[in-house]
């Protein structure tokens, strides 16, 4: 009891010595602080944006087109090194020794180079080594890569809102590179291609072991009742599996997840870059850096909470 | 005042300066800083101390300056920092005096031949977060109705590997900075055209934090001492001389012998003297950092003297 | 009824052996088997002559600018490694004193390396552990014996990395034991403040600790008592790591039967002495793999401190490259460079993990 | 060695190694006639869980013939690959087995466990599997249990489902290895008590256990095995009343002493 | 109840609950005489185990009192917060115990294992306590081991050295939970035999076991427990012999058809 009380007052103290300092230090400073900010223009262009948002706009919606941004490479991210990491993790395990070889050599060497490096790296490949956007490299006048990134065709509304207004809408090559339908720019490309091949080595890892914890027993008794290899697979192993795998895959999307943020190092706008930008203009550092960490932890805890959820509908039932 | 004391305690003077603006604040390939904004500094630690090298360099990048300054881990923040509204007001910060003179421009690679920032319409530009260039660009492209795409990033020297990898079609920062990328980074700077327009003013100048009057006043005069001094035709090489021999009362009162002006800043008689003893007027740190006989090559255009038709009118020091 | 005679033991019917055999089996056997490896050959194949091209044959290995200009695109310019190597490794390191730099780190890693040696596990490593960063920081730092005082905003590349990873490991250990010790501790207040602690900081990204450490931390301080950014960096990932090595060490006490707690209470340990003694000594043991992965982690992720302008190995490179026109096209020369550093240590400690969970096996069973 | 149509297990010299030194069967000549129960015995690695996993191709030999129930089993490597698949395929079908560890599907309910080799091996429809698992169910005495899931039964009800399984694919012969050394004492009764039911059911049954009392009661003969041979053959009363080999003979000491 | 000087364990009116349903310990009066010899048996479940582990103070109780070689270890909650940690460490100074499953730490060496109490509790040097563990092994006839480890030992070493690591405090009372039932059947054979001889050198032993031939040559008396209750005790003859109560009498017959 007192050495609780002891714990929690101390805890106490140290963070009211911090408030109170904090609060010294800015009121003797004449540093503005409070959320009222948010409310501000932005007066500042987001280059890629998922909603509407123009410098006229307020710093609260910065914020949220930042956060889709995060949200978007997390999401694209995830599916990549789910799929990648899959195959590579599932070719750990081939009979073929070269493709063994060939997965382990990769899950090797992802995961032992720091991300920060790979998405740097990433990055530079696709600035350097693309062609300008002048002279894009395009596939049928339809797709073309560059230095400006992927351009692609798009549906788009011409804006009088009826159903025939909806067209599709090719890329086509302009003074300043490739103008119409949508695309993808090099920073986001790398970005989803750092995040989900380094993630994809871990996710492998995550897999191979899922795939080793079925107890041989479970495959032997699905063979002594006449099951084929490959139904096997389908209706015993895999399911058990991914029982076994689900827990600490929730862990390498969280990580993805927060990762994310290091898109900052190469001008991709997500939440951590839009909250830098924000806290030069406006000089808010403690309300930012808030932020960054309350929309992260939000995050974070959803996940966990959705994958707790299904966690328990797979959960194998015991008395 | 506080500052002031504290400093001359741990005999040192802890000064923020960007992490790589050739002419303005870099590193030489021995480490040393160098540049017009760390001779500002150096003036002013020699006018404090005594010793232009007494002064600890702390790199910062634009996020951090403002924190940095707050929080005290720097005394002055001398880092091509535009002088603005909100810095001053809002953000526990208070501008001394203005060294340079500047405004926003782009640069683009001269094959594309656009010759008018007008005619970037939907352009991709390369831009260092955390600026006033990046809402400069925004107003310039709504005025202007011309749709350009920023692409943000987080440090000065990030930006430019990119605009030089060709990432973007421009490149948008302060005409002192494009002109010094332009010389020392790009691999021909003729390949490379920096647009006419200038579509901001940047006032740049050391900042301290608010609250200290007395530091904010010794920041202050050193500043206007310097381009004084190069009104009054003192320099480096002349300064102990006139010291010894002038008859100018205006040299005199400036040098510390007719009148101790130190005094009223809580210095000593020859402040002043130390200080372009150490580096010279203001012209004379101009021209050694970005003159026009520098790589970066910057005529003094509006950086002359109010005398020559420029915008630097000094306060009297008196 | 029947009995059998006495059947003696043979060996087992020759089977083809060597490595032809292995090749016939692992490449070969099966249709599907020899078509994948047929196809990865082909792949591979088509692809590494060109690799095989740029890396070697069309590589440029003096450090000549103009040769490397000429081979662009074709072959790699190793040349700048060569030629910016000192500083990549050092940053802005004085050039003159690059000696001492890498004499601190080459003694700090020998120290590393000894550690993990069972046969070095003597009484002298503790001393050595407290003479070595002694000598590292007295090296680095200069200032006496006619030695050129060298403020810490110079240090730089690898011996910044691997300071920063080793001390914020062994900053990090003693906080996550405490930290997964309070997880399980019987005092409610202390399990939830050691619990909230664990989650909340495993919520965040690291770049926002290293932030808030870098431009926040000195405002939350009394006005001029701010340590060195490089304290404050260092003490971010050290608080940030803890939590991620509490949840690893905490697996590992749960990994430990409680009859373990039962005997050593039975034999009149207290419970700081049945953890220290007990508890704890089979936790680690039992976890070193996972451990050995947060450290990997914790060396990796000291390449971010580069965002908050440290010039560690990774930020180094660009400081090397990014301001030099002549050398600045060939980065990512400069990226295989340190990636390949990564690597070598990554690869290292992964290996020596599972080194040591052999060794554990080995040592305790018969 | 008789030829007999009866015989519906042959071991014909079966030799096996695991590796290249450890020879675990050696020249296993055994056979086994339609509807015999025959008892496997012998100190614990002496091969007898190896020997029936063999029947069931679960493990390959090297050396020597397995005929079951007319589809023969060659040793590996004998140039039949995928004739060999076919095979194996041919036997598991004709075989049902129950391990000493259930391994039963703990994914899926037990209604699911039993249909599983019934819907996708023999194509049945669900309906028509689902009618003929409660069967077996019922056969085992569990039928109440059929939605449950594995885990939540105790063991012996999770090894009568294990029984159920196997014989759901209407097997001809029955391997059981060691089913009862997994359970609580209490339960070992229930299980054996389904196994002496089955094994008045005519279907031939070869079964390693070490429960003395079911394999005087039930078995028609008693295979003694001792490093990786089979060292005596008899019927039960003869085994247990006057092994010939002095290796049954301490076998024999042994457990009386345990019991 | 007697209170005579004599009595080394004595358990007052003790009541203990998991939970606050499940009451694992009722209203238990026992005295225990010093130099005793006391076997406790009676079903799984009865809570045998954690009437030992009280004397060890391993289990809080909530209710009664229980004095040990003359320290009273209170019921929990009893205002004595401070004294009552140091009563625990005085009664565990005094009481051996050795498990079941043996705990033996198996990240030290046997002498390790041996010295580690005397050294960081009794405050022995090194050499001294060396010598002291060195001594209890012969003890147990395993002083050739000291310096494996005990995953290296074969079960019955390993519960040899845990009885010597209880031997190496001197302790007035030692304590036994069923210390061959995680054997294999030839081992316990040694354990018994090491007990044994312990037995005829006057301490104080408690022990929880079936095994039956021990407590019938080696108990003064023996302690039949169900449900959380002691139930029946007597000397170890008449308890055989002629059972009062009709649980342990029940209990007594299971044993006998199993063994
Ligand atoms: N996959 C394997 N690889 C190598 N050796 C094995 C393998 N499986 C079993 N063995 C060894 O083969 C021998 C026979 O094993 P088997 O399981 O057939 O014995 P068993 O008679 O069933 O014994 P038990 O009564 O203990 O089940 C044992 O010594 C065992 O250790
Ligand atoms: N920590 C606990 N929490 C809740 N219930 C417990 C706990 N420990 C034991 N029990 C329960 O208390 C009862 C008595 O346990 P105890 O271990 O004392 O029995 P026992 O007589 O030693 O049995 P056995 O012969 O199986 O060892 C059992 O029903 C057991 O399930
Ligand atoms: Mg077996
Ligand atoms: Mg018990």
């Amino acid at each position: 009891m007192l050495w609780q009380a002891l714990a929690l007052a101390g805890l106490l103290a140290a963070l009211l010595w911090l408030v109170h300092n904090t609060q010294l230090n800015m009121a003797a400073r004449g540093i503005q602080s409070g959320w009222d900010f948010l409310g501000q223009t932005a007066g500042f262009d987001i280059g890629e944006q998922l909603i509407a948002f123009d410098a006229g706009d307020s710093l609260a919606r910065a914020f949220l087109v930042g956060l889709l941004n995060t949200l978007r490479v997390a999401l694209l991210g995830i599916l990549l090194c789910t799929l990648l990491g899959t195959l590579v993790g599932l070719g750990q395990l081939a009979r073929n020794g070269l493709l063994r070889g060939l997965c382990r050599a990769y899950v090797e060497l992802f995961r032992n180079v720091p991300l920060l490096v790979q998405l740097l790296v990433w990055y530079l490949l696709l600035v350097e080594y693309l062609p300008d956007a002048d002279a894009a490299w395009s596939w049928r006048e339809a797709l073309f890569l560059s230095k400006a990134g992927l351009a692609f065709p798009a549906l788009v509304a011409d804006g009088t809102g009826s159903w025939s207004a909806w067209h599709w809408e090719l890329p086509a090559l302009q003074a300043f590179g490739i103008e119409g339908g949508a695309a993808l720019s090099p920073e986001f490309i790398a970005v989803t291609l750092g995040l989900g091949c380094y993630t994809a080595a871990f996710v492998a890892e995550v897999v191979r072991a899922g795939i080793k914890s079925v107890p041989s027993g479970q495959i032997e008794a699905a063979q002594s009742i006449g099951l084929s290899r490959r139904q096997t697979l389908r209706l015993v192993t895999a399911p058990l599996a991914l029982r076994v795998i689900l827990p600490p895959l929730t862990n390498q999307y969280l990580n993805l997840t927060k990762n994310s943020s290091l898109a900052v190092a190469i001008g991709y706008p997500d939440l951590v870059s839009i909250a830098n930008t924000t806290l030069n203009q406006t000089g808010r550092a403690v309300e930012c850096i808030a932020v960054i960490m309350l929309v992260y932890l939000a995050l974070s805890l959803l996940t966990a909470a959705l994958m707790a959820i299904l966690n328990r509908r797979v959960a194998l039932k015991e008395r | 005042g506080k500052t002031l004391d504290t400093i001359k305690q741990r005999d040192q003077i802890a000064i923020g300066v960007s992490t790589g603006v050739p002419g303005f604040s870099a590193a030489d390939s021995q480490g040393r800083w160098t540049g017009l904004d760390v001779d500002i500094g150096k003036a002013v630690a020699a006018a404090v101390l005594g010793d232009a090298n007494k002064v600890k360099w702390v790199p910062l990048a634009s996020q951090q300056r403002f924190t940095a300054l707050q929080s005290g881990e720097v005394d002055v923040l001398s880092r091509n920092t535009t002088v603005t509204l909100t810095r001053d007001a809002s953000m526990g910060l208070a501008y001394t005096a203005i060294a340079f003179y500047d405004g926003q421009g782009f640069m683009v690679p001269a094959k594309t031949k656009v010759k008018s920032a007008k005619q970037l319409k939907g352009a991709t530009v390369c831009v260092q977060s955390g600026t006033t260039s990046e809402k400069n660009l925004a107003d310039f492209s709504r005025i202007n109705k011309l749709n350009l795409k920023p692409v943000v990033f987080d440090k000065f020297d990030a930006a430019n590997a990119a605009y030089f990898a060709g990432r973007c079609q421009a490149y948008t920062t302060d005409t002192s900075g494009l002109a010094s990328v332009r010389a020392k980074e790009a691999k021909d700077p003729k390949e490379h055209l920096i647009l006419p327009e200038l579509i901001s003013k940047e006032p740049l100048g050391p900042l301290v934090r608010r609250g200290d009057d007395e530091w904010l006043a010794i920041v202050r005069w050193v500043v206007n001492g310097l381009i004084e001094a190069e009104e009054n035709g003192i320099t480096q090489a002349n300064v102990d001389q006139l010291k010894a021999d002038s008859a100018d009362p205006v040299v005199g009162r400036l040098l510390g012998k007719t009148e101790d002006t130190g005094k009223l800043l809580g210095l000593d008689r020859d402040w002043l003297a130390r200080a372009i003893k150490a580096v010279g007027n203001y012209g004379e740190i101009y021209e050694r950092n970005v003159g026009e006989k520098t790589p970066v090559g910057l005529a003094r255009g509006k950086n002359r003297l109010w005398t020559d038709g420029g915008l630097h009118y000094a306060l009297p020091l008196r | 009824m029947a009995v059998w005679q006495m059947i003696p033991a043979r060996a087992a019917p020759e089977q083809p052996q060597g490595w032809l055999a292995w090749l016939r089996r692992e490449l070969f056997g099966g249709w599907l088997n020899a078509l994948t490896t047929l196809a990865l050959l082909a792949w591979g194949l088509s692809a590494l002559p060109g690799l095989a091209d740029w890396t070697l044959w069309q590589a440029v290995w003096r450090p000549d600018a103009e040769a490397c200009q000429a081979a662009r695109g074709s072959g790699a310019c190793w040349g700048v490694i060569a030629e910016k190597q000192r500083l990549i490794l050092f940053g802005r390191y004085p050039e003159a004193e690059h000696w001492r730099p890498l004499l601190a780190s080459l003694l700090l890693l020998a120290l590393v390396v000894a550690s993990g040696l069972r046969r070095c596990w003597k009484r002298w490593l503790l001393p050595a552990w407290g003479l070595v960063w002694a000598l590292f920081f007295a090296l680095m730092g200069g200032g006496f014996a006619g030695l050129e005082a060298v403020p810490t905003e110079r240090w730089g590349g690898l011996p910044l990395t691997l300071m920063l990873a080793t001390l914020s490991i062994l900053l990090a250990c003693p906080l996550a034991v405490l930290l997964a010790l309070g997880r399980r501790s019987r005092l409610p207040a202390i399990r939830v403040l050691c619990a909230c602690y664990v989650e909340l900081v495993r919520g965040v990204p690291l770049i926002s600790v290293l932030f808030m450490a870098s431009f926040l931390f000195p405002l939350f301080l009394p006005a001029g008592t701010t340590p060195d950014v490089l304290l404050r960096v260092l003490l971010g990932i050290a608080l940030f790591a803890a939590a991620y090595l509490a949840e690893t060490v905490r697996a590992g006490l749960q990994s430990v039967p409680n009859g373990q707690v039962d005997a050593a209470a039975s034999i009149g340990l207290g419970w700081w002495q049945s953890q220290r003694l007990v508890v704890l000594p089979q936790a680690l043991g039992a976890v070193v793999p996972g451990l050995m992965n947060s450290f990997i982690s914790i060396f990796k992720d000291s390449s971010l401190i580069t965002i908050v302008s440290l010039y560690e190995l990774t930020g180094s490179l660009g400081l090397a490259l990014s301001g030099d026109p002549v050398w600045r096209p060939y980065m990512i020369e400069g990226y295989c460079f340190i990636t390949a550093i990564y690597f070598v240590v990554c690869a290292a400690m992964s290996r020596y993990s599972r080194w040591v969970e052999r060794q554990q096996a080995r040592a305790l069973t018969r | 060695m008789l030829n007999n149509d009866d015989s519906i297990i042959r071991f014909e010299r079966v030799n096996k190694w695991y590796g290249r030194d450890f020879h675990v069967l050696r020249d296993i000549e055994l056979e086994i006639r339609r509807g015999e129960r025959v008892v496997v015995c012998g100190p614990s690695g002496s091969g007898k869980s190896t020997l029936i996993r063999c029947i069931n191709a679960l493990e390959p030999f090297q050396e020597g013939r397995l005929l079951v129930d007319g589809v023969a089993l060659g040793a590996e490597g004998s140039a039949q690959d995928k004739a060999g698949e076919r095979a194996v395929q041919q036997v598991r079908r004709r075989v049902g087995m129950v391990f000493q560890q259930f391994n039963l599907f703990p994914h899926l309910s037990v209604l699911d466990n039993l249909t599983l080799g019934p819907r996708h091996v023999a194509g049945l429809p669900r309906p028509e599997a689902e009618a003929q698992a409660l069967a077996q169910l019922e056969r085992v005495h569990i039928a109440e249990q059929a939605h449950k899931f594995p885990l939540q039964l105790s063991g012996g009800q999770q090894q009568r489902v294990a029984i159920a399984r196997a014989l759901c694919l209407a097997p001809q012969i029955l391997l059981f290895d060691e089913p009862t050394s997994a359970l609580d004492p209490e339960m070992v009764q229930e299980v054996l008590d389904v196994m002496t039911e089955l094994a008045g059911q005519g279907i031939t049954m070869v079964c390693v256990t070490h429960e003395m009392d079911f394999a005087r009661s039930v078995a028609d003969r008693i295979v003694f095995m001792d490093q990786g041979q089979l060292v005596e053959e008899a019927a039960p009363a003869a085994f247990f009343s006057r092994p010939e080999s002095a290796r049954a003979q301490q076998f024999l000491a042994k457990l009386h002493r345990a019991g």
